[in-house]
């Protein structure tokens, strides 16, 4: 029962995980559609803050990680102007490719510039201690990924219900320059959900970091390519659907690690697709987006 | 030739088509009217299989069409326009109707002559090579209906086919769908807020108010009958085309 | 000039498995010196971008070029059809870090590895890990990193059963993990804590494992192969270096701080090249491999120096003191150090030839 | 190609009166130009329309006067040279667009999309009372008021394009086709709403192939053909006077 | 007598002009290219097939499509379990199930076979893929990539993963890959303009639209996915055919993005753009990787820059997307450069 407890908790924490990163695609795809792939190159981009900050002596951990943070959204910020801002109006699609080629560019400028091998980042291995409750262990570090996601999920609900600049980030992912025709500056509908994507993903960078404590140029592609596959499950470009998606995700990815045969252990992340894809077969659009009929609308 | 037997359609809480029966003939011009929201676009879409109807069932010369899908309609010989333009934006004007015509011939009748004869009706005739995008509004609208055309239906529907042209093309619409109505001899079903349009146009006309038929008769009835005054012309509706 | 190709891995999947850096810094010493019986070394270096087709493509362009000896990635998938390129020149690969096992089955003969294949390093460890007790282990394999990954474990497993251990459980994990908790339940769940576990990976996923299981209070040996050679691996021991105490592994050579590889790349550092770690380094054994062979021969034809490798009883390289491929053919026959942790530094722990290495690999 | 003919004499109206002044403008859609060299007055208060047939370059006259179709020529709003100025800019100058084909946001709701129109508004409660006028005006609307928008019907989405645009409290109104789509009664009660507008000061322009319904309203109108201003006056004199008025528009 | 359409009889000019510029590059490099310039040309054929078999798919239906290296695996592997010899694999196969180690057959008789076993495993998959839309469908590619690459590692008795998989007789030169290839852009360009190609390309412009056209689009999906699958196979045949050795990484994501960007490059709606494509990223990158290794340039000794070919890749995906995302030859075929617009 305890061992049930303990695994119920680990798939929670990859869940959250997923989700938060998850999130970071969804809010992009939700207003432009599309699916940033480059977001684990983002997340890199935090990981070399870190390094650098390491370089420079700098220890403090508050500092370490609001650099990272900050070097994220920056990072996503500047590449919305660079690369995305081209493709704003193109099809899902075309994004797409754009963002993997944004990806493939900087995992290559990392390895350029830095190193293609790992290097070992620390400072951020405060964050990670043993819990025990009754029995049960966890990593503190799972608990603030947990917490953090759910924090990250209401205020994003809110601002995108409630704020105008949230309606227009909503509208914006439809007709682009009808909104812009509501008067609202396009560019800072942009700009702000590439910040908000930064930030979501500065924020998993930290725990990454924190638990891997090292970074190499391929660091986000792994963990972004399942929360891509979290957002399509949950119904891409909805919120609530890459929450579900990651957190189910985890789940599916818990269990197949710990309910497959060892003889079939190499088969895990095949399992976790094909599982997916069923999903997929039996919901196209995702489990949570609407069951829409096309009719001569939409 | 199309009969529609009972059909209801529901939206959520919204109840869309509510019970409407009705037939059209082979030859016969059938106007659809009825304020906005009635559901009109939405029988269309029920009729050529794009949607599912909540319950009820309809036929096509006796044979039943539930259950087949919007492609297999086509072939079965229903054909139909959009509201909202759904254009072939990177194929050419001509392999925009050679979609058409490919169902047609390999469901054996496809009528090339007549086709031919329609792109001059529709002022097509030169355009066949440009890429479909480059089209007016009204031209895309004339090529919706020449695709449509390709298809050599039993059963055509116009979803608003005047939308959006002045009078003078209007006219000529109507012109060109009078030739249609001769040459291709199939059941027409037309929709369009153009009263003096559809008037001309149809030789019967059902009206529908919130997804109901609330009327059904020539123009002549329809423009008397006091329900359909309320609910759609208004009282002074010589005014309105 | 005694010309030298290496189409490696510089960027891709296997960018961390290139000697390209340390071969360079030899050649230049050597050069320095007065280069090989006067002749200095020529070095053609390009990336493969870790792909195969390319890795093919460049050693043609080398053997084209004239070389007398090749390098390339270092998995078999790549190496037996430059092998099998090469062979028509009568040129051999040299690959100083490869320990796959398959190189070894007779399918192409013109190629060395400067290295002892996965069976040895994972039967010194063992041998280690049974002198420290350990009875009951538990190992990870993948498929991802081919026999290196998958099988080196087994082989360590073997060696401990053989010796009246017993392998408790076998996990699967992939490679870049960096969240091993279900894997560690698992484990806690065992009915007898394990003494000990076995990975044959490399970082992060190792410095992950040891750190997730230290917090959660599982307190076995960690054992690992030569994945664990790399300098971010002691990084993990910078606050807390007992973290590090119950770590171990079997490598291709000794790196700990006095080491001959770790004077190198510090000479190597000063002389401008960047040589980071126990892989890069041993680029400077093709050269040294090179440089002894056509010495022997006395000629620049390939055939004639590779057989002056390969009968010689003794061939001398930088990162152990000799090889031998005499009795082997294709790897080299050379000591295994096992290098372990004191207060969060290196130190070589035994560096022999382990004699009780499983037979079941050729 | 017929020259532009003035029916009447250039401007009547001083200078002063002008809100919008276009002066040779050429629109262009990709390599494609589209209308080659007009001019037009809208006069403040005043109901200007903008008539022609199919393509004859009236959607891309208004998306030039938003910004959203790249053009040269002079575009002059309240005397000030908006034609450099970005899309945003012109918007929140006081120009408001019901556009051609609708374009609400069907993934948001109504209420959402009339919100949104008001976005430069920064007094809510001044927001929420424009939203209860709009919908008194518009019961349907109020009614579907938390449904996705891209489930209405046709004239509906009519509807909220243009409540969506009156929430923006233009000082000048574009109104592409409004009537596109619409039933009679509904066109009937655009027409009227617009005529309200208008006596209400309100600047409009207004783009429609219903030529009979917009002459009656306008103060004054344009002819367009083929990317040209072919005639212009008021709706007697186009009405008329001329043969060309005929021809274009099918109003005997 | 077949009466060709207009499009179909310059779909035929197209094609013949695409096989004269693939005989002039193959005969150019026989005669004078050095053998690495041949092997160099001979991995650009083999690409140029994988880039059509994705063509086929993905630029008539566009929904793009992650799985296809997979599918060349899968061609490969299975050419490579028929055609290599009892001996080979008594040695590398040792414990291959099924009697997978006890025969072999002639080259061309696996290459059959293995081109009917994918065909056979794309249809089915297809059944499945060709229902789903947009992101969703490629997501599920996406799954078959991970799911078929996992397959292969996990079952080493067969496909020895990571590990070597040699002993393949080196059957193909050259002349074979280019004749190949000739025949696949024929077979691609004649499938674009013919009438499933026409429905399908209505299709991927507007589902709904082509529905009521009566366009059948599950099942010309399909086709185009098998059709794509089979050349597929063959291009992973024609690269076990000449290398001897394979292993289940060259069909893995690098190869995917590769092989995705020269066709987005050149554009995926023509098989001109195919063509394009994959000439101008494999030959561009042929020069990116002699810069890397710091040449002396006009007198300037360059650094060394690693990963200056992945960013040159990246950067032309990039490129291409923003200045042109339906790539450079877009909606137009190699004939139409020729020919004067008539509008
Ligand atoms: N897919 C859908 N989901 C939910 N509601 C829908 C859907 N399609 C239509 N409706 C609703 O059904 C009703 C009928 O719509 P329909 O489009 O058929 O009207 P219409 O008669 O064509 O009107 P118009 O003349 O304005 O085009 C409307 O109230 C509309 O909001
Ligand atoms: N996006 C575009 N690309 C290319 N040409 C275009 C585009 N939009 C419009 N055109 C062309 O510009 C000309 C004017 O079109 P416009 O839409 O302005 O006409 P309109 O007067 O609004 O017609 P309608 O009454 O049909 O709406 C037409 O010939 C049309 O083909
Ligand atoms: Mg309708
Ligand atoms: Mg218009």
């Amino acid at each position: 029962m305890e061992y049930v407890i303990q695994q119920g908790l680990n798939a929670l924490s990859f869940g959250a995980e997923y989700a938060l990163l998850a999130l970071g695609l969804a809010i992009v795809f939700s207003i432009m559609g599309l699916v940033n792939f480059a977001h684990g190159e983002i997340i890199a981009v935090g990981g070399y803050t870190m390094v650098a900050f390491a370089a420079l002596a700098i220890g403090n951990p508050v500092i370490v990680m609001a650099g990272a943070v900050i070097a994220a959204m920056l990072a996503s910020l500047t590449l919305e102007r660079v690369a995305f801002r081209p493709v704003r109006k193109a099809d899902p699609t075309t994004g797409l490719l754009t963002a993997f080629g944004v990806s493939i560019v900087l995992q290559n400028v990392f390895l350029m510039f830095v190193s293609p091998r790992p290097i070992a980042v620390t400072s951020l291995y405060f964050l990670d201690w043993p819990i025990e409750i009754a029995g049960i262990r966890l990593a503190s570090l799972q608990v603030f990924e947990t917490l953090t996601t759910i924090v990250v999920i209401v205020a994003l609900m809110l601002f995108l219900r409630r704020t105008v600049l949230g309606l227009a980030v909503r509208a914006a992912s439809l007709d682009f320059e009808m909104v812009r025709l509501t008067g609202i500056k396009a560019n800072r509908v942009f700009a702000m959900a590439f910040l908000i994507s930064g930030l979501l993903a500065g924020l998993a960078c930290i725990f990454i970091m924190a638990r891997r404590g090292s970074v190499d140029p391929h660091l986000g592609f792994d963990p972004v390519l399942k929360a891509f596959v979290a957002c399509v499950v949950g119904g891409f470009g909805s919120l609530p659907g890459a929450v579900l998606g990651g957190f189910l995700l985890g789940a599916v990815e818990v269990a197949m690690l710990v309910m497959l045969p060892q003889s079939l252990g190499g088969m895990t992340d095949a399992f976790v697709f094909m599982i997916v894809a069923l999903i997929l077969i039996w919901r196209p659009d995702g489990i949570l987006s609407p069951a829409i009929e096309k009719g001569d609308k939409l | 030739m199309l009969v529609l037997n009972d059909i209801s359609k529901q939206f959520g809480g919204v109840r869309a088509v509510s019970n409407v029966s009705f037939e059209v003939a082979a030859g016969e011009v059938r106007g659809l009217i009825g304020p906005n929201g009635a559901g009109k676009t939405t029988l269309i879409n029920l009729i050529s299989g794009l949607l599912t109807p909540t319950s009820g069932t309809m036929s096509l010369e006796g044979d039943i069409l539930d259950g087949a899908g919007a492609a297999a309609r086509t072939r079965k010989g229903i054909a139909r326009t959009f509201q909202n333009l759904r254009i072939f934006e990177n194929l050419s004007v001509g392999q925009n109707i050679e979609v058409a015509q490919i169902t047609a011939r390999s469901e054996g009748h496809e009528d090339s002559a007549a086709i031919a004869e329609a792109f001059e009706r529709f002022d097509l005739a030169g355009r066949l090579r440009m890429p479909a995008n480059a089209l007016s509004y009204g031209h895309l609208r004339r090529l919706e209906i020449v695709r449509a055309l390709a298809l050599n239906p039993k059963v055509l529907m116009l979803d608003e086919p005047a939308a959006g042209m002045n009078e003078q093309e209007t006219e000529e619409l109507a012109g060109a769908l009078d030739w249609v109505k001769t040459r291709f001899g199939c059941a027409t079903l037309v929709i369009d807020h153009d009263l003096k349009f559809i008037m001309t146009l149809c030789d019967r006309i059902t009206v529908l108010n919130m997804g109901a038929v609330i009327a059904e008769g020539t123009p002549r009835e329809i423009t008397t009958n006091q329900d359909v005054i309320d609910a759609y012309l208004g009282e002074d509706h010589s005014n309105a085309a | 000039t005694v010309k030298i190709g290496l189409a490696v891995p510089m960027t891709g999947d296997y960018a961390p498995y290139s000697e390209f850096q340390g071969a360079k810094c030899m050649a230049e010493k050597i050069n320095a010196d007065g280069g090989i019986n006067g002749m200095p070394i020529e070095l053609f270096i390009q990336d493969t971008g870790s792909d195969t087709q390319t890795a093919v493509s460049l050693a043609q362009k080398f053997l084209d070029d004239g070389v007398v000896m090749l390098g390339t990635i270092p998995f078999s998938d790549t190496m037996i059809p430059v092998a099998q390129v090469a062979a028509g020149y009568g040129v051999s690969i040299f690959q100083p870090q490869s320990t796959q096992v398959e190189m070894h089955a007779g399918i192409v003969d013109n190629f060395f590895t400067g290295v002892s294949p996965d069976p040895f390093t994972a039967t010194a460890a063992a041998n280690h890990a049974l002198k420290q007790g350990v009875k009951n282990v538990v190992l990870f394999t993948s498929d991802e990193g081919g026999s290196w990954s998958a099988r080196t474990p087994l082989w360590f497993g073997d060696v401990i059963e053989a010796n009246g251990g017993k392998v408790q459980a076998k996990l699967n994990f992939s490679f870049g993990t960096s969240d091993w908790s279900p894997q560690i339940a698992e484990i806690k769940a065992l009915d007898t804590p394990p003494d000990a576990v076995y990975i044959s990976s490399i970082m992060p996923d190792v410095g992950v494992l040891v750190r997730q299981l230290r917090s959660a209070g599982i307190d076995a040996w960690v054992i690992g192969s030569d994945g664990f050679d790399d300098p971010s691996l002691d990084a993990i021991g910078s606050d807390d270096p007992s973290l590090l105490d119950k770590v171990f592994f079997a490598t291709l050579a000794p790196s700990h701080e006095d080491s001959a590889v770790v004077k190198f790349m510090k000479e190597c550092e000063d002389m401008g090249f960047e040589v980071g770690g126990l892989f890069p380094a041993t680029g400077a054994d093709t050269i040294m491999a090179v440089k002894f062979g056509v010495e022997t021969a006395g000629s620049l034809d390939p055939a004639a120096v590779s057989d002056a490798i390969r009968s010689a009883d003794s061939v001398p390289v930088l990162t152990v003191d000799s090889i031998s491929f005499k009795d082997t053919k294709t790897y080299a026959q050379r000591t295994i150090p096992v290098i372990g942790y004191k207060d969060g530094k290196r130190v070589l722990i035994t560096n022999d030839i382990p004699a009780n290495v499983p037979t079941d690999w050729n | 190609m017929t020259p532009a003919r003035p029916l009447i004499d250039e401007g009547r109206a001083s200078q002063a009166d002008r809100m919008l002044t276009i002066q040779d403008l050429h629109v262009f859609h990709g390599p494609i130009e589209a209308v080659h060299g007009i001019s037009l007055n809208v006069e403040r208060g005043k109901c200007i329309s903008l008539l022609g047939p199919n393509g004859a370059g009236k959607t891309s006259t208004i998306s030039a006067i938003t910004g959203i179709a790249r053009a040269t020529g002079s575009i002059r709003f309240e005397d000030r040279e908006i034609s450099a100025d970005s899309v945003e800019a012109r918007i929140a100058s006081g120009i408001a667009v019901s556009p051609e084909g609708r374009r609400i946001f069907s993934n948001l709701t109504i209420l959402e999309n009339l919100t949104l129109g008001a976005a430069l508004q920064r007094d809510q409660a001044e927001k929420g009372r424009d939203i209860d006028h709009w919908f008194s005006l518009f019961p349907i609307l109020a009614e579907r008021r938390d449904q996705a928008a891209g489930t209405l019907s046709g004239g509906e989405q009519q509807m909220l394009a243009i409540a969506r645009a009156l929430m923006a409290r233009p000082k000048i109104l574009l109104l592409d086709e409004p009537s596109l789509g619409l039933a009679p009664k509904i066109v009937r009660q655009i027409f009227d709403l617009i005529g309200t507008l208008k006596d209400k000061g309100m600047t409009i322009l207004l783009v429609e192939q219903n030529a009979t319904q917009a002459l009656k309203l306008a103060d004054y109108a344009y002819l367009m053909s083929s990317g040209r201003i072919v005639a212009h006056g008021t709706a007697d004199e186009l009405g008329k006077s001329d043969k060309l008025m005929a021809e274009l528009t099918g109003v005997a | 007598m077949i009466r060709l359409s207009q499009s179909q009889r310059s779909g035929l000019v197209g094609a013949a002009l695409l096989a004269a510029v693939l005989v002039v590059i193959g005969v150019a490099t026989l005669y004078f290219g050095s053998r690495y310039q041949i092997r160099l040309v001979y991995s650009a054929y083999v690409n140029l097939i994988v880039v059509l078999g994705l063509q086929v798919f993905m630029g008539n239906a566009r929904i793009t499509n992650l799985s296809h290296s997979a599918f060349m695996g899968i061609g490969a592997y299975a050419a490579a379990l028929c055609v290599t010899p009892e001996n080979i694999k008594k040695i590398s196969l040792p414990a291959a199930p099924w009697g997978l180690a006890d025969f072999s057959l002639d080259p061309v008789l696996s290459a059959a076979i293995a081109i009917v076993i994918t065909a056979v495993l794309a249809f089915l998959l297809g059944l499945f893929i060709v229902r789903l839309t947009s992101i969703g469908a490629t997501i599920v590619t996406l799954a078959v990539l991970v799911i078929v690459h996992a397959v292969f590692l996990y079952r080493t008795d067969i496909f020895k993963g990571n590990q070597a998989f040699f002993g393949i007789p080196q059957v193909f030169d050259l002349g074979w890959v280019v004749g190949i290839a000739i025949l696949a852009v024929v077979v691609c360009r004649l499938f674009r303009e013919s009438r499933w190609g026409i429905q399908l390309r209505a299709s991927a412009d507007d589902e709904v639209g082509a529905a009521a056209m009566g366009v059948q689009i599950y099942k010309l999906r399909l086709i185009a996915w098998v059709l794509g699958a089979v050349i597929l196979a063959v291009a992973g045949i024609c690269y076990a055919y000449f290398l001897g050795t394979i292993s289940a990484r060259p069909f893995y994501f690098n190869h995917v993005f590769l092989t995705l960007a020269m066709l987005i490059l050149g554009g995926m709606r023509t098989v001109t753009g195919a063509v394009l494509g994959t000439f101008l990223i494999s030959f561009g990158l042929e020069g990116v990787r002699y810069l890397e290794t710091g040449p002396v340039l006009l007198g300037i000794d360059l650094p060394e820059a690693l990963g200056l070919s992945g960013i040159a890749l990246g950067a032309v995906i990039v490129l291409t997307m923003a200045l042109r995302p339906t790539g450079i030859m877009g909606n137009r075929e190699i004939e139409t450069l020729f020919v004067r617009k008539t509008f």
